[in-house]
């Protein structure tokens, strides 16, 4: 599957809820090998302001656009690729027992 | 004393390579119709691209990124896309309108025809853009675009009356003799769009880079930028003031290049004439040479092609491909006989409304420590960069209807 | 909101985003000289339907070529029209990706070879820098 | 998700047709579109182009501006003037702006036949007195098509 399948799907939990929409995928880099494995999916309102990260960063300036881009992009969070049910064409499916943990990068 | 020369050499350059064909007919035709009431917004375009050029340079200097490589990875593809869409025909707008310049130039001084020129003038520009070197191109049209310079000299031998000048300098009522509200504001976008102009970022980042700066020389690029700018910007002025003092008064609105050079020969004479001519030259030659560099410059950084002068052309095959295609494409709109003056008028206010996407990402990227390490954006720069956003976003959305209310300025 | 939610589980070794970090950077050969952008990525063992394998997916490749055109307009374009830079190639990942192996080998650069080949490099002076 | 009335496209295409719809409403009340208005504009470019072919002609007179200047800004008017006369004389008008139209072209006429003699005098090097003579003429020339432009937009 191409990265670009799985962005902008929409993400809906167990009940067929809709969530949002996936609008980056998390990877773990190993250090030595740079093998690169998925860790979890970003779920938020609305894929195409995201990639400017402002939700996902520490970067605080300038303090009046990160404020914007956090607020309007607040309500992001991270699910992990265990609490993944299935992925379908259509969309993405969760457990009934995922969790949301805080977007920001460590 | 190397040092000092090169020094002086960088501020020099930049003085005479400030001055486009926009900058000439845009500041001229203002001076004529508006007089000294709108120097103003050159005043504020001109800080605007000191901060935004010296922070395009910052950044490609430290993080090696040049700034359509950082609209990309900012805007993404589809944004960014949009924005290289409109950037590139913006500035093969600007690159037709400088070789129309160079050929209008050279008719003032021979009175042979453009179309003999225009051709000429394309395949002087990439001659010089395919065996010379970038810093040998960038100093010898600033030094000769410091001709120019006669505009400031004619202010003086034509014995203004200071007073009443200086009376036209504080914004005023907008309405002169017949000229409305609206054609005021629309001319005063086009003039911070001439100032602004975005393929200056293209070049002078992308520069920073065929140069190979490191951060050691960002102090000699800060002074190059911070003096010699202004002081471009003082050429600006002075070629509205020669139009506010001689054309004004005789209600000649600058409708063509002639125009803009009568009052330098009703100051200086013939040899006055004969140096500004070959600040026409230089100025929209360098300006020439700059638009094709950028529509090279911006392709290839958003496709993550090779590019850039320092590489032998056959390692940057792509890029110096658009180049050819760009200035064909320019040469041939100018030979179904287009005026170049219209087309300087629409690209600078068409670059007006491209701006903010340009300035935006960079001063994101400013901000990013991933990319500027500890060199990240004071809270000053930052403050100065949002407020030009904001005048920028401003004059990009008010572009259109200006110009559509205004029917273009007629 | 988001302040108040649980950090996840620490992970060994770096953590990125790859719309934020990896996609739309520029690729870097060997020897420094730019190959071309990430348009997208090939995920290994990540398919549809229901989530059964123990291993997470893994990205497989840096993808490039005409896909741009279906991330700009949407619908999908053909594998076989796709460039692969296979995942182990790369040698390092910071604000550009290097690769380990020279551009000149990667099929991906190959109209940039042919135009240098058959038209850049015939025009006189068109294979040595300016002087 | 919250539903619309209408496909995303049909709402690109609403929010087109408002903006374009202001844009021309907007446009239509400006003066720079109403025929006077364009009939005032031409007037006072060929005015413009008229008082600029005097001052070419002073300064060629004066040694001041070399020949292929003077010559390139002679012919730079006779190619604006050649503008205005088409787009007047094709100006679809009547009753009075139509005689104001007349007047204007009337004048204008006046000038490009002032100009041709200018240029006559530039080729042969003529005397002071004579070239200048012309050129107040061509100024003179000049104040009437703005008179006459000033009058148009007066009466709106």
């Amino acid at each position: 599957m191409l990265l670009t399948e799985l962005l902008e799907l929409p993400v809906l939990d167990a009940g067929g809820t809709r969530l949002g929409l996936v609008v980056d995928a998390r990877f773990a880099v190993a250090p030595d090998s740079l093998e690169a494995s998925l860790l979890g999916l970003l779920v938020g309102r609305r894929a195409h302001a995201a990639f400017l990260g402002y939700e996902r960063k520490s970067e605080n300036a300038p303090a009046l656009i990160a404020r914007y881009l956090r607020w309007h992009e607040r309500g992001t969070f991270l699910v992990l690729l265990q609490d993944v049910r299935s992925i379908e064409p259509d969309g993405v499916r969760l457990d009934s027992t995922y969790r949301r943990y805080s977007p920001f990068l460590p | 004393m190397k040092g000092v020369l090169g020094l002086a050499l960088g501020v020099l350059t930049a003085i005479g390579g400030f001055v486009d064909i926009g900058d000439l007919v845009t500041s001229s035709v203002v001076g004529s119709r508006f007089g000294l009431t709108l120097v103003w917004v050159i005043v504020v375009g001109v800080v605007g691209i000191c901060v935004f050029a010296q922070m395009s340079g910052r950044v490609a200097a430290i993080s090696g990124r040049a700034t359509f490589e950082i609209i990309r990875e900012r805007l993404g593809a589809r944004v960014g896309f949009a924005n290289l869409a409109a950037s590139f025909l913006i500035n093969l707008m600007t690159l037709t309108a400088e070789v129309g310049g160079i050929a209008l130039s050279l008719q003032l001084a021979t009175s042979i025809q453009p179309t003999f020129w225009i051709p000429v003038a394309a395949v002087a520009v990439w001659l010089v853009i395919w065996r010379v070197k970038f810093s040998l191109l960038e100093n010898v049209t600033g030094l000769l675009g410091l001709a120019l310079v006669v505009f400031a000299v004619a202010v003086f031998l034509l014995h203004p009356d200071w007073k009443a000048l200086g009376g036209q300098l504080l914004l005023q009522s907008p309405s002169q003799g017949s000229e409305t509200p609206a054609t005021y504001w629309y001319f005063a976008v086009a003039l911070f769009g001439s100032a602004m102009t975005p393929y200056e970022v293209f070049f002078f980042s992308s520069g920073a880079i065929e140069e190979h700066w490191t951060p050691k020389d960002l102090g000699q690029s800060r002074i190059n930028v911070l003096i010699g700018f202004p002081l471009g910007g003082v050429l600006s002025i002075a070629i509205s003031v020669t139009a506010a003092v001689v054309l004004l008064p005789q209600q000649i609105q600058v409708t063509s290049l002639s125009q803009v050079l009568l009052p330098v020969a009703q100051a200086g004479g013939t040899i006055a004439v004969i140096v500004a001519l070959l600040g026409f030259v230089a100025a929209t030659f360098g300006a020439a040479l700059e638009t094709t560099l950028s529509s090279g410059y911006s392709l290839a950084q958003y496709f993550g092609w090779p590019w850039g002068k320092f590489r032998p052309p056959a390692k940057a095959a792509r890029f110096h491909l658009t180049m050819i295609i760009g200035l064909v494409i320019g040469a041939g709109v100018l030979l179904t006989g287009v005026d170049p003056v219209q087309i300087t008028e629409y690209s600078v206010v068409f670059s007006a409304i491209a701006l903010p996407l340009t300035y935006l990402p960079i001063l994101i990227i400013a901000n990013d420590h991933d990319y500027m390490g500890d060199q990240v954006n004071g809270r000053a720069t930052n403050l100065v960069g949002l407020v030009f956003l904001g005048i920028i976003t401003i004059a990009s959305i008010a572009a259109i209807p200006l110009m559509i209310v205004s029917a273009a300025g007629s | 909101m988001t302040a108040s939610l649980p950090d996840p589980p620490p992970v060994r070794g770096r953590v990125l985003d790859a719309r934020l970090h990896l996609l739309d950077r520029q690729v870097l050969d060997l020897e420094g000289q730019p190959v071309t952008t990430v348009d997208d990525l090939e995920l290994a063992d990540l398919q549809h339907g229901e989530r059964r394998e123990a291993e997470p997916p893994t990205i497989s490749a840096l993808i490039s070529g005409p896909i741009l055109t279906t991330r700009l307009f949407g619908g999908r374009t053909p594998r076989t029209r796709l460039h692969r830079i296979a995942w182990d190639q790369v040698t390092e990942i910071d604000i550009v990706l290097t690769l380990g192996v020279p551009g000149d080998a990667l099929e991906v650069t190959w109209f940039e070879r042919w135009l240098a080949e058959h038209v850049i490099g015939r025009i006189p002076g068109g294979r040595h820098a300016p002087d | 998700m919250s539903v619309h009335p209408f496909p995303a496209w049909a709402r690109r295409v609403i929010a087109t047709a408002v903006v374009a719809g202001v844009c021309l409403g907007t446009a239509g009340c400006s003066p720079a579109y109403s025929p006077s208005g364009r009939l005032a504009q031409s007037a006072s470019d060929a005015s413009a182009q008229t008082q600029t072919a005097a001052l070419t002609l002073r300064l060629a007179a004066s040694q001041q501006l070399p020949s292929p200047a003077t010559d390139t800004a002679l012919s730079d008017v006779t190619d604006k003037l050649g503008q205005d006369d088409s787009s007047l004389t094709s100006a679809d008008v009547s009753g009075r702006l139509d005689a104001a139209r007349r007047r204007i072209l009337d004048r204008l006429r006046v000038g490009e036949d002032l100009l041709v003699h200018a240029r006559v005098l530039v080729g042969a090097n003529a005397g002071a007195a004579e070239t200048e003579a012309v050129a107040r003429r061509l100024q003179a020339t000049a104040k009437q098509l703005s008179t006459l432009g000033q009058q148009l937009q007066a009466s709106g």
